[in-house]
């Protein structure tokens, strides 16, 4: 591997990234999949970086989801993303920060049509009048959230209490990345590092201590693919595709996955445990599992921050090995309390992966 | 007198060979199904038995076939075989007259020179019973010592003998063939020493030559001849011994061979016991090295059909010597013991692809229209589509109600699978086409394609009339049911294999040609012709081995300098056109075109 | 194992170095002329059993360079050796013997 | 007084047009921003398809600069007038020459194989071009290079940056097919026990003796050649590459670990090609390579008169067709000048 040349890319696809006074567009799944995920993100611009960020509870999906499974059209898609729009200029702001890759995959490919059809954007501002009343303001600049935190990764890393160093062998931890399909492969020069390099997790991981590994399926999609998952008699394909992701990682040894994207770490962590129940293959160390983390998860946990109030719990592969890997302390009687120290009751274990590190 | 020491290499030996014969056979007719060993116990008790033992006096003992081929080389087998049994026979006669016995020990005749020394025959006498056989006897070994001297000398110059390559030999040949050359030479010195000695008791040779040995030797005569006299009981001996193992073997196997086949057994499937009487009678005479192609053409000079025997009796049948021919049938028609070479060859190649299953589940039997002809292009004729559209034509023409069968598409006759040594997989083929056959009610099944017409009328045990094309033809011009006008192109006719020699049609087209063309006289033909190379039983050889054996047979016809070369086998058609300078022709293409365009141009045949 | 009510699919990708390839270089040595294939599909086309079922030696023997021989056995049984490939084919391949070698070597292989 | 002519571009072309020229009469300024003649030939070490020395026709056409040439190198053209039937020519030093006619032979240069981003050209360690490949076997240092790498097994890869709309190039550039091919059986020459592979989507074998060079490929070589454009290249811990291709004669998707992956890299016009179009206003194809006035009867003129056309600035060509190509724009321009 020449670095130079992965530099060279690098340098071709840069993108402008706004400083502060974000408008927070959330996802539609992640506060389902990985609570945690945005509140940290929300944590750390406002209470580690002082950034001025604003949400707006009457935001609603962007359609992607509808869209990519065939059941919105594209006019609806752009009347909604307009709505959300107007929110954002009623509210003073101009820098749109998404949670959803698909969401910022959706943004970026309704305002590069309305940029070379700008009589659909003519029509959408009619469609949005007639719905709502509402006006508004296209973004001075769309960002997803993992490139303000790609922005801002050496700030954080110079907070940073912990570092992807194995705290044993002083090593660095050897770091998987999946980008989500949306956020480059659409429109490579929106992406940090483009389509075939991205650059936007490799940044993190190697501020903060780690390695990154190529693997050769590093390109291929998660298994999600919208219609994969949805239709139930897909989901074969589904499970597949990750297996195909994890046959072709598994030699390299990798300490965990880093994801930025709401579908990727979902199925990345759950189809483990399905194919371990499925086929009796588990990947990583000892039958745990390799760790999915997405990439808030993983500031806040080198910020230092309680892995439970991360939400790490509701992960299906643990993350303990990561965060004894890290030295990071924990408490695993915490693991499944509430917030009060209420006890929420143990999930049953899997018969093949190893979920509880204590049986370990 | 009528022992010593010395007679027992030789009888030892004999006995050794006798008995060996005589446990080969038991097995052999053990191994006998019960046809063969009807065959042979009629056989036994019928005139068959005179036919096989004319056939031995004239092939085993005078080599008639290798007189034919060459005298040198007939003359050379002859001296050996004629002479050597008429020393047994002389020498036998006259042994009784000296031991007054009808019964005498086996190695009495052999020395009896050894034991017997009568001083009242002279050398020259040959009026006297006595005087006539010790004359003969010497005259006879003069004639074997001359066989001896020219067997020398075919080893470094067979081209005198009419061979281009002579076979190369093994080992145990070796040892046995010096032992077979030294046998006469030591006879006559063992003799004459003797008759040295004595000072009487030699024939004209052996008396004269033992004189001037008895002269010039300063030793003991009679020791020398004493020890001569072991040497030639022992030569022999290891000669008995060593036969089973070595080519000779061919000497007692080929007289069982001759009664077998007299008595109708034949080389069939399944037939363990006469294949190997076959390859056991192969002399290794190396006939069939000369007129292989494989040989002559592309210069590969190790499958022959004398190292592929050989190569089964040392069990050492390799893919490259099964699979490298063409089962042209050329050396089969040379061969002088008569030896099944092709059918030999297919049988190993099933022994090598037993376990080599098929699965032609998918054919299933379409009924077809019923017709009296059912004319069947062959799969090779659909990639010469105008032979069956002449042949159609001409049928057309002649007002046939006929079937073409495999109009749309054909399942293979089965014949390839058979040249590939699947012989069980073919029955699958076949079955299938024989019940589209019979299907039909046909009475008459014509085929463009020699190889499927050899493999129909063989092994698919119709009972109807099969006619490959040029036949059917014939029969329907010499009814007058073709017109034709004068065409007499100069032709040079190609005797596909499977047609000529392989079914032995040879007349037929030839006989049509004559109403149609003119054809010209090539070098080889008929029996002889030469093989396209294009033959399926050729399973492995390169594009260019093929094409060296298609331009040798390509010369041969054009020689003869032929507007057309002709040809009765789509096969052969399309592997010559690929070389031919002059165009190549199907007969029925040939006949279609000598078919008048205008009415009136009718010419009567 | 449980049953989720879907099946992981067989990756259909042909994974050139997981493939024992000995079969390959087995045949290859025994009919080298395989090695001139441009792929035209003459052979296929003129093909007998090619006609009666999905039989297509040019594939099969395509895959057999790549060291898939899933389906092999299945598929080479349904050959009459009737030559027709053999005889069309621009590049003289000598394709019976190939055909019998694959039988051989999947004889020899055990497959 | 005799006529003139500048030919601009020191290469296989100009070479071979000024040599013409300069036979039959005119007086020729020829013109190389190079230090040195010959131009991509130089780059070449055997070529295809009898694998002669590169150096030999360089030989030959070096042998034609007689008199009546005179030889500008590393002259690079400031601007171009035309007045009055005569182009006047900047050079950068301050120079200014003179002509009746003008002759673009500027050529080509390959594509830059960084822009398909996921071959990984320049950015894993074993991904070269065939060019570079050229140059190692003009060094003498191969055996060096491709035993670094451990080659045991080797991918060609076709049409890279040809025939490909992601890669902003349409046309086909006819020539990497034979260099590939004679690249393959050279490295197998080198290197017996090595494992060749030709990624391809056609083969375009179609000149002399060229159909020829795949079947021997084929034949002695044992060098395979599989159906399907590389999709992805990734690189594996161990330094070798992982390819992904569909193999479409099975219809199947194929990966495969490779020691060195080489890339046939097509023609574009050179950069130098596209400045002078634009300052001449010389008419631009779809491909961007130059049209000449008519595409099969007058193929060495321009709509412009006195300017002139020849070798790869219209469009890929090989060695043996650029000499003709040259000879045909040195009787035109004799022509013109007459």
């Amino acid at each position: 591997m020449k670095i130079e040349g992965k530099q060279n890319i690098w340098k071709e696809y840069q993108k402008e990234i706004a400083e502060d006074h974000f408008f927070y567009v959330r996802s539609c799944v992640r506060q389902n999949f990985f609570p945690g995920s945005e509140k940290t993100f929300l944590r750390i611009l406002q209470y580690e970086l002082k950034k001025d960020l604003f949400e707006n509870p009457s935001h609603t999906t962007c359609s992607g989801i509808g869209y990519h499974t065939d059941i919105i059209p594209f006019e609806t898609s752009m009347t909604m993303v307009a709505r959300q729009f107007a929110l954002m200029t009623e509210a003073g702001y101009e820098n749109l920060v998404t949670s959803c890759i698909t969401s910022f995959g959706l943004y970026s490919e309704v305002l590069e049509t309305w940029h070379h059809f700008p009589e659909l954007e003519e029509k959408t501002r009619q469609f949005l009048r007639k719905a709502t009343g509402r006006e508004f303001k296209k973004p001075a600049n769309v960002s997803h959230a993992s490139d303000i935190i790609f922005k801002f990764r050496k700030e954080i890393a110079e907070k940073s209490k912990y570092s992807l160093v194995n705290k044993d062998t002083g090593k660095p931890l050897r770091v998987v990345e999946h980008i989500g399909c949306h956020y480059s492969k659409m429109f490579p020069s929106k992406g940090i590092g483009g389509a075939e390099y991205p650059y936007v997790l490799v940044g993190m991981i190697e501020d903060w201590g780690g390695e990154v590994i190529d693997y050769p399926e590093r390109r291929h999609c998660c298994g999600f693919g919208f219609r994969q998952y949805l239709v139930q008699a897909n989901r074969g394909f589904s499970i597949s595709c990750s297996k195909k992701k994890f046959d072709s990682m598994e030699p390299y040894k990798p300490d965990m996955i880093l994801t930025n994207c709401p579908g990727c770490p979902m199925f990345l962590d759950r189809w483990q445990y399905a194919i371990s129940e499925m086929e009796g293959k588990t990947y990583g160390e000892n039958n745990q599992g390799i760790p999915v983390l997405t990439y808030e998860e993983l500031a806040g946990l080198v910020l230092g921050y309680n892995p439970w109030d991360l939400g790490l719990q509701v992960h299906q592969v643990p993350a303990e090995p990561l965060l004894d890997k890290m030295g990071i302390p924990y408490d695993p009687e915490m693991k499944f309390r509430g917030a009060d120290g209420q006890d929420l009751g143990k999930p049953e274990a899997p018969t093949t992966l190893k979920f509880y590190a204590k049986e370990v | 007198m009528t022992f010593n020491l010395f007679v027992l290499p030789f009888s030892l030996g004999f006995i050794f060979l006798f008995f060996t014969m005589i446990m080969k056979n038991r097995s052999w007719i053990h191994e006998m199904d019960v046809e063969d060993k009807r065959k042979f116990k009629s056989g036994l008790r019928s005139p068959r038995i005179f036919f096989a033992l004319r056939e031995i006096f004239f092939e085993s003992l005078l080599h008639r076939k290798m007189f034919r081929r060459n005298p040198m080389l007939g003359y050379m087998h002859m001296s050996f075989a004629f002479g050597w049994f008429l020393l047994i026979l002389f020498g036998n006669m006259e042994s009784r007259i000296y031991s007054g016995f009808w019964i005498n020990p086996p190695y009495y005749p052999i020395f009896l020179k050894f034991f017997i020394h009568d001083k009242h025959v002279l050398p020259f006498e040959i009026f006297t019973v006595p005087g006539f056989f010790r004359f003969s006897m010497d005259l006879l070994l003069l004639f074997v010592l001359s066989g001896l001297f020219l067997a020398i000398l075919k080893r470094s110059r067979s081209h005198w003998f009419g061979l281009k390559k002579t076979s190369q030999l093994q080992f145990s040949d070796k040892v046995t063939m010096t032992c077979l050359w030294l046998i006469f030479p030591l006879r006559l010195l063992a003799e004459s020493f003797t008759a040295g000695a004595y000072g009487y008791g030699g024939g004209f040779i052996t008396q004269h030559l033992g004189n001037v040995l008895a002269f010039l030797w300063p030793l003991n005569d009679k020791d020398v001849a004493y020890a001569c006299w072991w040497m030639y009981s022992l030569s022999l001996g290891i000669f008995f011994v060593m036969l089973p193992y070595s080519r000779y073997m061919h000497i007692p196997t080929e007289l069982i061979l001759i009664f077998y086949r007299n008595f109708g057994i034949q080389t069939r499937k399944g037939s363990g016991f006469f294949s190997e009487i076959e390859l056991l009678s192969c002399s290794r005479c190396g006939v069939c090295i000369d007129v292989c192609q494989l040989n002559t053409a592309a210069g590969i000079q190790d499958i022959q059909a004398v190292y592929f025997l050989q190569s089964i009796r040392h069990k050492q049948v390799m893919n490259n010597i099964v699979n490298r021919c063409l089962v042209c049938g050329r050396c089969q028609e040379v061969c002088p013991v008569g030896i099944h070479t092709d059918y030999q060859r297919l049988f190993h190649r099933e022994v090598f692809r037993k376990s080599q299953a098929q699965d032609f589940s998918f054919l299933n039997g379409e009924s077809t229209r019923k017709a009296e002809v059912i004319y069947f292009a062959g799969c090779m004729s659909h990639l010469t589509p105008t032979i069956p559209e002449a042949m159609q034509q001409i049928l057309d023409t002649a007002k046939i109600d006929y079937l073409y069968l495999d109009k749309d598409h054909t399942v293979c006759c089965g014949r390839p699978l058979m040249l590939a040594g699947k012989p069980v997989q073919a029955e699958m083929l076949i079955a299938q086409n024989k019940k589209t056959i019979l299907d039909s009610e046909a009475v008459l099944l014509v085929t463009s394609c020699p190889i499927c017409y050899r493999v129909f009328r063989e092994d698919y045990k119709l009972d109807i009339r099969i006619l490959h094309h040029t036949q059917y033809l014939l029969e329907l011009i010499k009814k007058g049911k073709i017109p034709l006008q004068a065409y007499f192109r100069k032709v040079a006719y190609h005797d596909p294999c499977d047609l000529g020699r392989g079914s032995g049609v040879y007349n037929d087209p030839r006989e049509l040609l004559l109403k149609i063309a003119d054809p010209v006289k090539v070098r080889n033909e008929g029996k002889d012709s030469l093989c396209c190379g294009g033959s399926l039983g050729l399973i492995n050889a390169g594009t260019e081995e093929k094409d060296r054996i298609t331009k040798e047979a390509l010369e041969n016809y054009l020689e003869a300098k032929p507007e057309i070369l002709l040809t009765a086998c789509p096969l052969c058609k399309k592997t010559f056109a690929k070389h031919s300078p002059v165009e190549v022709m199907d007969v029925a293409e040939l006949v279609m075109e000598a078919i008048p365009k205008k009415a009136g141009e009718v010419m009567s045949c | 194992m449980k049953s989720f009510g879907y099946n992981i699919t067989e990756d259909r990708q042909i994974d050139f170095d997981a493939n024992d390839r000995n079969v390959t270089v087995f045949i290859n040595e025994i009919e080298p002329s395989i090695l001139l294939c441009m792929g035209c599909g003459s052979c296929t086309a003129t093909c007998t059993t090619g006609h009666f079922t999905d039989f297509n030696i040019r594939k099969i023997h395509t895959l057999i360079q790549r060291g898939e021989l899933k389906h092999l056995k299945k598929e080479i049984m349904k050959c009459m050796l009737c030559g027709k490939c053999q005889l069309v084919c621009p590049r003289g391949v000598n394709l019976r013997n190939l055909i019998l070698s694959i039988h051989t070597a999947l004889e020899k292989s055990g497959l | 007084m005799s006529k003139t002519a500048i030919i601009i571009g020191g290469g296989t072309a100009g070479m071979e047009t000024a040599s013409q020229l300069a036979r039959l009469g005119v007086e020729v300024d020829l013109i190389e921003k190079q230090p040195h003649l010959g131009g991509h030939l130089k780059n070449w070490d055997r070529l295809f398809p009898n694998r002669r020395n590169s150096d030999e026709v360089f030989d030959y056409l070096e042998k034609g600069m007689n008199d009546g040439i005179s030889l500008h190198l590393n002259a690079e053209i400031s601007n171009i007038r035309k007045s009055e039937e005569k182009f006047t020519i900047a050079l950068q030093d301050g120079k200014e020459l003179q002509s009746d006619a003008l002759v673009i032979a500027t050529g080509y240069e390959v594509f830059d194989a960084r822009k398909k981003e996921e071959y990984g050209y320049g950015i894993y360690d074993n991904v070269i071009t065939s060019v570079e490949l050229e140059e190692f076997f003009r060094s003498n240092k191969q055996k060096n290079l491709l035993e670094g790498v451990a080659s045991k097994r080797i991918g060609i890869i076709h049409c890279v940056g040809s025939r490909d709309e992601k890669a902003g190039n349409l046309y086909c550039s006819k020539l990497c097919c034979v260099t590939g091919v004679k690249q393959a059986i050279e490295i197998k020459e080198l290197m017996p026990d090595a494992e060749i592979f030709c990624f391809y989507m056609d083969l375009r074998m179609f000149d002399r003796h060229f159909e020829e060079m795949y079947y021997e490929a084929q034949e002695k070589w044992g060098i395979q050649f599989i159906r399907g454009r590389l999709s992805e290249a990734s690189e594996n811990t161990d330094h070798t590459l992982l390819v992904k291709v569909e193999d479409t004669l099975t219809g199947l998707p194929l990966k495969m670990k490779v020691d060195l992956l080489i890339l046939l890299v097509g023609f574009v016009p050179s950069p130098e090609t596209r400045r002078l179009a634009a300052m001449l206003g010389l008419k631009e194809g779809d491909d961007r390579f130059l049209c000449p006035a008519d595409e099969h009867t007058i193929t060495n003129s321009t709509e412009i008169p006195g300017v002139f056309l020849a070798g790869t600035v219209k469009g890929p060509a090989g060695i043996a067709n650029t000499i003709t190509d040259a000879r045909a724009t040195a009787i035109q321009v004799a022509d013109y000048l007459k």
